[in-house]
């Protein structure tokens, strides 16, 4: 770790529910992150004394309110290497991937620019997910293909969590129109291998969409250098405030691609019956944006970038390391996708033997660890481990290494509270 | 509150034990419901017969944490056999009094307790209710119950 | 005004930007509103006591949120006489809005329960909206009619700036499927005769859509009574955050609405092809919520019931009516429906003789008059009366009869510093 | 910064003097663009002739503000005709660097003036650049007649 160290007890300070709130593990950051004092002031700064409508008005307010709003853009593009106009604001990774999806069908339907025909759909073409999807990069292509025609495909993960490539290379091919990935699993917290399924995408001319959401928080990410056509993340899961979130695009594929929401802001010239739409970004910004979210997510990332996203990743690499060891020693607990060596967020999701996840949720919550129990919006990827739920615990950059011995030793004794240890 | 104020040995027992597991065969005026919690994806299928006015039998399965095991177990003791197996007799319209009210305690947030003469071994179920988190868990079986017989 | 009259001087002691932002005398609120501490400490106080994931974990923190989360949903139906089934999150008015034409599209591809059938759209079938709309009420059912075949018409404005009633008795008809517009146009400031166009558009069976962006923050909204099948509204336009609205549904229609965006959270059971889809308002709620901001919300809702809808109505009312008085007395101002007698907001927009409208904000600017120029997202209407821009005065609770006093003296001064007042 | 500073004589001198004003008539290698300001949908329509590397002739058409009529008028003025009305002969190489130099200096935020020996009664507009809102407008024309020359 040398250079790149972070002392996580010494960050909780930045952190106010973390410091106000003593005893406190939160493992549940997969769900929602908390948030550094230095994004509550940013927005509460905004709000206190520049708020305005942003490019609408001319008045001074108004006009501060553009310059500090599109600054946020530069910034939040610049975390993930991209270029201002290749990041559209939304309200998260949810509608990130509705608008990719809802874009598509309204180009098979003739909708948008003679440019966007490319992307239009017919019976029979295929989109492709995985079998690890969070329901928010599966159900938006279900409802797709069922509206087009298209056939909605999926590519296998194995026993071990990795992602089957030889399936996904028999899978992929002339019909396929789109792959869409997770960048990490929220569930299996293995970072997939995103050179070798853009690789194959490409071969095939399919547009690929990569959900970046367990990705952006913890790994130094340059969505250019990946080479995917489309990428979302949320907000407030790293760091940043709710309902505000990013969806990147290649320049040539936002231009082609027509709008999803329609209303103010994002055209030139409305007449009753027709519409002429702007350039992207703002194409995909209809009505007033989240302006107070888009600058707080900008502190965010200041934050993030401020201890440095190899300092995150190694830090909380460490941490993944000592609780996936940790859980491995403890009997009767069963991890999911517990391959050897995968690279790794820090996030380990597994099932108590003999006690429900609900219950074994329960009993840490009543030690003070936070952790998520459920199917996490990952329904299938349970059923294909061969549960219903399971307990997920998360971390992030401001979670120690005690916090992990602690959440250790309370899983250690669910087992016998519940009355199923032998 | 305490853990174990909220998993009594009484919850935990019955969740083992699950009084009327085993879905009873169709016969005469029965009706089931299948009802499903969003957040975990347990489920649950209530079946009841009824008999005229009178709840006759009162029989599920499913999986699910040991709240909502426990729950539905205390509800077919509750509403079928006593605590030695005798079967009771309750009428359709107290029965429904009792799924509300137990509603009613369920979503008081504490302040409203479940009576022992009422609800039996169910009352023990009265500390979930500080839990909104697992009110779902405790009423899964209930709802299905309500369901089932508004269909019987 | 008597018991319910306010005192806006005071009143701006409550707004931390308009308090420490000496003499600005701030007339844009129809674009956004100036938010009071309240609705700021409301958000922080989530943010730093009680952050976690809400609806999906079991551990306290989640449990509260969620517990705070569904409170503000009963808050805000409160306010506008709804129950809390029948308030859907949404990230504003513009989203709300595409929500229900996309649905609509979606009952017309088939999607959705056998109930949604009775939304189909068929080639022929007509949308009716009017010529007054802001471009969230316009384009979206464009898109709409575009992509179903239907047929888009437009109910016409009088001079004066009424509906004219007589055309939309002519317009709606048995063709008509969807009648939308807008309680109060963000141009024309006149609360539209709501009972009369329900009344119209029942008679034809047709849906109706009401959008209520500048009514909620303004006048006493009981949406139940006004008998809409559904009404949008703003956040950031009625001192809440940005980032969220609301949708408001009768219980029968949302039920039997198909889902928008899709994702997490609005589920009972998915499998890798398909999904089952939880009741309204979840069916419409996919993915992460605006959580904190639904809290700063239910603030803002609040503390409008705390000074009481009746009294801001009054005390705007006063301020509509000299303003309006004002401006009809300084020479070369043209009034955009100036009917006599209107039901009105506090909003005037208008054209000075000679002078463009961004020259004529940029000079009331520079005497710390914040108003708005352009032609408001209603290029149609502007068109309608002859011009491309105008500039808006918009008044909220918290001006003053001198800030009205203040921005009249400046008018008068317009004309004659770009040398147009003979 | 004043208003007097934004609206300086010499500005609102053009806006009504609008030099240029009337689009030729299209002959010899005439290009012409049309650009619009989504905020205010204020339109101007800029022509340009050239003669192998020489920029002939800038005319325009179109309403607006101050701002924007001002600095359509300026350019035609500084492009096309000195201020004593003899036409200039801008190669088009310089008319690039013309365009460029202008958009840096409004983007600047008023830390980049526009020199007047360079830009003539253009220079006046320098004061746009703090008035962020207000880059558009005055950027209209210029980009109009680049994107004209482009295709010329
Ligand atoms: C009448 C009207 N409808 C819709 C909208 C759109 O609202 P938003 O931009 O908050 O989505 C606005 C405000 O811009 C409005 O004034
Ligand atoms: C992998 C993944 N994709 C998508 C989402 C959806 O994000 P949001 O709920 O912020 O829209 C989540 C989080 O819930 C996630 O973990």
């Amino acid at each position: 770790m040398s250079s790149t160290t972070l002392d996580a007890t010494a960050l909780k300070a930045d952190f106010p529910l973390l410091a106000s709130h003593d005893g406190l593990v939160y493992l549940d950051s997969a769900a929602t992150s908390q948030k550094p004092q230095a994004v509550i002031d940013a927005e509460v700064g905004f709000l206190t004394s520049a708020n305005a409508a942003v490019h609408r008005g001319a008045h001074t307010l108004a006009a501060e309110a553009t310059v500090l709003f599109e600054e946020a853009r530069e910034t939040v593009a610049g975390f993930v290497r991209a270029a201002p106009e290749q990041l559209v604001w939304t309200s998260g990774a949810t509608a990130g991937l509705n608008l990719v999806a809802y874009s598509l069908g309204n180009a098979s339907l003739g909708r948008g620019a003679p440019a966007s025909a490319r992307f239009a759909l017919r019976p029979g073409d295929e989109l492709v997910v995985t079998e690890t999807e969070h329901h928010a990069n599966l159900i938006p292509w279900q409802e797709l293909a069922a509206r087009t025609g298209a056939v909605l495909r999926h590519i296998p993960v194995r026993d071990d969590g990795t992602l089957d490539l030889d399936g996904a290379a028999e899978i992929i091919g002339a019909r396929t129109r789109v792959v869409a990935f997770p960048h990490v699993s929220n569930v299996l917290g293995i970072v997939n291998p995103v050179a070798a399924l853009v690789a194959l995408a490409r071969d095939a001319g399919a547009l690929t969409v990569l959900d970046a959401c367990q990705s952006a928080p913890h790994v130094p990410l340059d969505l250019p250098a990946l080479d995917v056509d489309l990428a979302v993340f949320s907000g407030h899961k790293m760091l940043g405030p709710y309902a505000i979130g990013g969806l990147y695009g290649r320049g040539d594929v936002l231009e082609a691609l027509p709008p999803f929401l329609t209303g103010g802001s994002m055209i030139t010239t409305v007449t009753l019956d027709e519409a002429e739409y702007l350039p992207p970004p703002q194409r995909f910004e209809a009505g007033t944006q989240p302006v107070s979210q888009a600058i707080g997510l900008a502190a965010a990332v200041r934050y993030l970038d401020g201890i440095g996203m190899d300092a995150v990743h190694a830090h909380e690499t460490a941490l993944e390391q000592r609780m996936r060891a940790g859980l491995r020693e403890i009997p009767g607990i069963r991890l999911l996708g517990d391959a050897d060596g995968a690279e790794r967020v820090a996030l380990c999701a597994f099932e108590v033997d003999g006690v429900h996840a609900h219950d074994a949720g329960q009993f840490l919550d009543a030690r003070g660890i936070a952790v998520r129990v459920g199917h996490h919006c990952a329904q299938p990827l349970h059923r294909r481990f061969g549960m219903t739920a399971s307990v997920r615990a998360s971390a992030a950059l401001y979670n120690s290494a005690s916090d992990v011995d602690a959440f250790l030793d309370a899983v250690s004794g669910i087992r016998s509270f519940f009355g199923v240890a032998r | 509150m305490s853990l174990d104020a909220l998993y009594q040995e009484l919850i935990l027992d019955h969740a083992k034990r699950r009084v009327g597991f085993g879905l009873a065969p169709e016969e005469g005026a029965t009706a089931s419901s299948h009802q499903r919690n969003p957040i975990c994806g347990d489920e649950i299928e209530v079946r009841v017969r009824v008999d005229g006015d009178v709840v006759r039998d009162v029989t599920w399965e499913g999986a699910g944490c040991s709240i909502s095991q426990a729950s539905a177990s205390m509800l077919a003791e509750l509403v079928a056999k006593d605590p030695d197996g005798v079967v009771r007799e309750l009428p359709r319209g107290e029965a429904s009094v009792l799924v509300n009210h137990f509603r009613e305690a369920l979503r008081s947030r504490g302040t409203v307790l479940l009576d022992e003469d009422e609800f039996g071994d169910a009352a023990a179920l009265s500390g979930v209710s500080k839990y909104t988190a697992r009110v779902k868990c405790a009423m899964l079986a209930w709802v299905a119950f309500e369901d089932a017989l508004s269909r019987a």
